[in-house]
């Protein structure tokens, strides 16, 4: 009714829509769970490790949203490429106070891979020297680095892969799009000029590490449910029984409109809770937007998996279809992250 | 101006009358008490809205605070919500639905006649539902016939809020005969003390009364009391929907927002806040409330930016109906036996009636009312999702 | 294939169906939530407080299965009876070695209301006294005596409520087919003829009491579940909307067939766990049953008479009509009885 | 004789006999072995059984072990169950679909011809199912033509259950041309080795093949190798479907209750045995198995007793398949990632590969194959509830 409601769209805004539609149609040319060997060479190639990166570090300072963007185009691809766990660790590098900043993000945007965990690490440090566990590290075993949170987070560090002491294992997942492992480290020396914090700076960066993480797989989600949802769709309209399409049985619409609401919702809280959060990923308040951006999107995706899989009846369960490609990710989704998140967003709340 | 400035001071603003301004003990004022206590609190909140300048914030400049942006309109509701201000119910309709039909369709002589009345607080219903017709509107049956210089009507509608303190009607009627469902309405403004009209409030099964039905016996109405043209009423009736431009979806999820606090003191006097099961519901649900926040924003944020898309308001609508029934059951389930007990409850406090079975029964209001839930559903799911809509001639064979 | 296969109705069986078919008839004939007033002379006067009694006490011999035959098709019908309540306590005293046992039975089966808890108690006994509170005991305004076990088993006793420092209080509840009270003790003397057991034998006592009280309320849900459902159904069938029935759209025929889906699994175990336990009660085996019987009934009741409102539309708001009634019924059942249901069956199960 | 005294002796006997032949290496001779390894292991067990009269107990008296009551059959799976000991999955479709519909309908050359061969262990497999046709039966396309003494079949089944195994077929096939759907159909017996049949495993999401599609190139197959007459296949392949009577849920529901203490297990693997939100999932899993359980017991003793009513089977197959989900899936959720991790798991092991996540999403097996989910809705429905069926000329307008 009022003649005052204008609305214009920010450049930031448009340069990243633009970003996206252009990866959505790179992404989507090569088909979907293409792996990581014909990847990898078009997202540095693009520069899409650079999306988040300020400026004056020689990004594209669009952020964590910009990050965002690009999770979710790869989830929606089911791409099999350590782009998560490289953009957490850039962005560990840019949010640090080292000296070769910037020669190390160069180096790790245009083809050495660092790498970073998915979920929990049990990894303790003593005289300088790095003990322990991390799982579910994409592509360790091509990866130069890893970036490694310490318990109790009195440190961040970068550790180079390529040295004595450090042992990786490849844990194949159900889920094929990805390629995890297991990295072990025994007395491993730290090399003070890949410190990226200690003390509180530490505590801050690692929270600020978990947050990103949990924001890139809810993203992956929200772009996996999406592209599965109208696949499933698709396929409703596609295939006929009893002489009609199943996309014209009540029952079914019912429930593909169910889901539409559901990721509508974990979209709206993923893109709500970015653009709060801002680049303030380190506080109480943001861990606690991004855990429940995470629970919210991955249960999300994992419904919409499950039901696609019932709605495309006996050709969902052939390896052939890629419905089950999704249902993996959606489920290995959910168990990546770290914490009981539904406690941790109540602990928060009623702390 | 800086936009983020000027947004910054209406806040503070808002924020600091309403805390001078929300009667304490409103909640008092309508728990327990009859009707006449509930109007009254009503009007008087009312008044100091209209007064301040935060009743009509969406009409247009000229009027008292008004020529407001949808973004200046939501914080006005955001920080009620936060200060758990009372919700204007009763007026509700005036100021949105006949306020804003009027603005667009109206003749000059209508708005002169009707507008400075709203803001004296006139009481408006409408008249739209019918018995048997569901989520149908365009199986409306209530009959005007034309005679002469004015309208003659008969029939019935249902589930109108609060008619029974109504002072006016926006009533949609049928005056065609063989048009197609949509065609042949016609919209008129009645005067709810005309000779023939009657209102029985219908008891809902949490024993408060917020709808009514009316009944018109050869009701009469002016030519020159109907908006739009004869046989136009459908188009009127869709601007009189979209109103309120999704505010009422996010000032309730704010309100849900805010009432998450609720759900942490029902652990904390039912002696479950450690138990862990309960807190893990309790994460999940903050989860989709803030979701259900963030769905409604975006919404008003692609009203305001003109990208809405068909099927937007569905899924607004859905998820709230889904989110506050979910809200609702884990307040009531958390009371455990003592839930169950009846206990007096806020009037016309829609979700929010201090009692969480209550709470949970009008939580039925938003997946039944304006459009079911599976109504809902089946617009996502022709309109957004593209699946083919049912045929026309679906009969029971 | 094999012509081995006969199955023969016993005569109990048999002769608990027609109990069954004409207390239908019975109820079906006064209409639904019809108050305590009609029903109960109703209920005395058939002898249906009798159908779990052995015949050596003069009742029908029909055990658990029989009363909870009645319990179903009381709730069935919504019936304002505190036939539950009443059944509970003279099992209770069915199985204590009182001396005056038959004609204690004769009073209460015959007009004289004793009554029972329906949910959590808490009463102790010190110098042969009683103090406490007893909560949801139905019709205690009415009855003469109620059934009490005190704390951690000591004692089964039934209680004059006719007496100094006893307290009844009227709590009105959302469901307004039961009448339900709070009764206090203050140092209530004990009647040793009305000493049901005490010691090891309360113990046992009051381990069936509660499964009793669990199975009651199960049956209770089923026959409500029922009901509700049909008139659901009958609902669907005969309401239009867009110029075809209801029922007629698939999305409504799937729910309507996912509840009685349900409600066949919750009869199913009931049936079951009844046939099983017998006229065994007490052991931990049977407690569980009977936890796992009331809490599948009592939770598919509930979603039953949610979706039930649903599918109704408008009408099911409005206190006419009954939707609410069994919705009501179906809330509070969940929240009798004691314990945390799911809990205690996980319990019992892991020990 | 008291029956419940007999039943017990016979309980007991089957106890101790399966206590003496279980392989207690059956698992580790299944999982993470080749397909031989698996067929020898399902063999060596049928063998067994055989010669101890508990793989045929349906047959009638004179077969080993044969005459038994079905709830004598009942206590053999309930112990077999108990016992955990494997499936015999190779061999289901010849002991039950095979014989019984031998036995209902063959000629005696018939009987004769094919039932011993069925005891020396000869694998049969179903040809019902085709491509695109779901779970609709009535639409067979593939084609048997009539060429003097023989039929030459032309076409392709999908879905057929171990049929890369197999030796026979129990073939559906299309012969007339104009009739209804369910008319026209003519059921065959087939030599899996004839010219022209090839078979190709369906590879699943699991890794496993379970299935196969069958391809029929100009296959012939002799018309005194047809059961029942030409077009009568649609009655014939309900008996067929109907030979075990229930007998597989009961088995599947007993198992599933018995493996109720492997997410017992799997708590303690993980480290939340004592955890209350898990611990409560798990009590409500408890209700949900016992109460699949006694489903599946008394759809039974309605088949015993002559008192089945339409929709009691898709009550009893759609309890299962939603019960196996949650099961599968809380063993899945408390395994954590660890459960992600891939794993060998047992063959065919169906719901007890000893994988969780191998389990859940075999569930889906359940929910789909047989008539999904959705057709038994609709049956319950339909059949139960006596709600109208969609008309039949419902097309898309």
């Amino acid at each position: 009714m009022s003649a005052s409601n204008t609305y214009q769209r920010s450049d930031a805004e448009s340069q990243l829509i633009e970003l996206r539609d252009s990866a959505r149609q790179v992404l989507s040319g090569l088909g979907l769970a293409v792996n990581e060997e014909k990847v990898w060479p078009i997202v540095t190639d693009l520069g899409w490790l650079l999306v988040g990166v300020p400026e004056t570090l020689g990004g594209l300072e669009q952020g964590v949203t910009g990050s965002c963007a690009f999770h979710a185009e790869l989830g929606r691809s089911l791409a099999a490429a350590p782009y998560a766990a490289a953009t957490i660790a850039i962005d560990a590098i840019c949010h640090s106070t080292l000296a070769n900043q910037q020669s190390l993000i160069e180096r790790f945007a245009t083809g050495e891979i660092v790498t970073a965990s998915l979920a929990e690490s049990a990894v303790a440090i003593a005289s300088n020297k790095v003990t322990g566990t991390m799982t579910a590290v994409p592509s360790a075993d091509k990866a130069s680095h890893v970036l490694v949170c310490v318990e109790n987070s009195e440190l961040v560090a970068l550790l180079s892969l390529n040295q004595p002491g450090v042992e990786i294992t490849a844990r194949q997942t159900w889920d094929t799009t990805r390629r995890l492992f297991d990295v072990r480290f025994a007395d491993v020396a730290l090399d003070e000029t890949l410190t990226l914090a200690s003390g509180a700076d530490a505590k801050t960066l690692s929270s600020r590490i978990s947050t990103l993480r949990d924001f890139a797989l809810a993203a992956d989600a929200v772009g996996g449910a999406e592209a599965l949802l109208e696949m499933t769709v698709e396929y409703l309209k596609t295939r006929k029984q009893f002489g009609r399409p199943l996309a014209l049985f009540q029952a079914l619409k019912h429930r593909c409109a169910d889901l539409k609401m559901l990721i509508s919702s974990a979209e709206a809280l993923l893109n709500d809770s970015l653009s709060r959060v801002g680049n303030q990923l380190d506080g109480a308040q943001a861990v606690a937007m991004g855990k429940a951006a995470k629970y919210l999107a991955c249960s999300v995706y994992a419904r919409v998996a499950e039901e696609s899989l019932q709605l495309h009846g006996g050709i969902g369960m052939t390896s052939e279809y890629p419905c089950h490609l999704y249902l993996k990710r959606a489920l290995l989704n959910e168990h990546l992250g770290s914490g009981n998140y539904e406690l941790d967003i109540a602990d928060h709340f009623l702390s | 101006m800086n936009s983020t400035v000027d947004s910054n001071n209406l806040r503070e603003e808002v924020r600091a009358w309403l805390t001078q301004n929300v009667p304490q003990d409103w909640r008092q004022a309508m728990t327990g008490t009859d009707q006449d206590a509930f109007v009254k609190a009503q009007r008087d909140w009312f008044n100091k809205l209209v007064a301040a300048g935060y009743a009509t914030p969406h009409w247009p400049e000229g009027w008292p605070g008004g020529g407001r942006s949808l973004a200046d309109q939501k914080i006005i509701y955001e920080e009620t919500a936060r200060a758990d201000a009372p919700r204007l119910i009763l007026f509700f309709v005036a100021l949105y639905h006949s306020a804003c039909t009027l603005m667009e369709w109206g003749t000059q002589e209508q708005k002169e006649k009707y507008l400075p009345g709203i803001l004296k607080g006139e009481i408006w219903c409408q008249g739209f539902s019918e018995p048997n017709a569901g989520s149908d509107l365009a199986s409306v049956k209530t009959r005007a016939e034309l005679k002469g210089d004015r309208y003659v009507i008969n029939g019935q509608k249902t589930w109108s809020t609060m008619a029974q303190y109504a002072d006016k009607c926006l009533l949609l009627t049928r005056t065609g005969k063989s048009e197609p469902p949509q065609g042949g309405l016609t919209y008129l403004l009645l005067d709810m003390k005309a000779k023939g009209v009657s209102v029985r409030p219908i008891s809902q099964i949490t024993g408060d009364d917020e709808f009514a039905e009316i009944f018109f016996d050869d009701v009469e109405v002016l030519v020159e009391d109907r908006v739009g043209k004869d046989g136009e009423g459908w188009a009127v009736a869709q601007s009189t929907l979209s109103s309120e431009r999704g505010l009422t979806l996010v000032e309730l999820t704010q309100r849900m927002r805010y009432s998450l606090a609720k759900v942490a003191e029902v652990m904390r006097e039912r002696g479950r806040a450690s138990d862990p099961a309960i807190r893990k519901e309790l994460g999940a649900l903050i989860a989709k409330v803030n979701a259900s926040c963030a769905l409604a924003d975006q919404y008003l944020l692609k009203r305001i930016s003109g990208t809405e898309a068909a099927g937007d308001a569905s899924i607004v609508k859905l998820n709230y109906a889904r989110t506050l029934r979910e809200f609702t059951k884990l307040g009531m389930s958390i009371s455990g036996l003592q839930g169950q007990y009846f206990e007096d409850f806020t009037r016309g406090g829609s979700q929010e009636t201090g009692n969480w079975t209550v709470d949970f029964m009008n939580s039925y209001n938003w997946s039944i009312a304006g459009g079911s839930d599976e109504i809902q559903r089946n617009i996502i799911a022709e309109r957004m999702l593209l699946m083919p809509r049912e045929p026309k001639n679906w009969q029971l064979s």
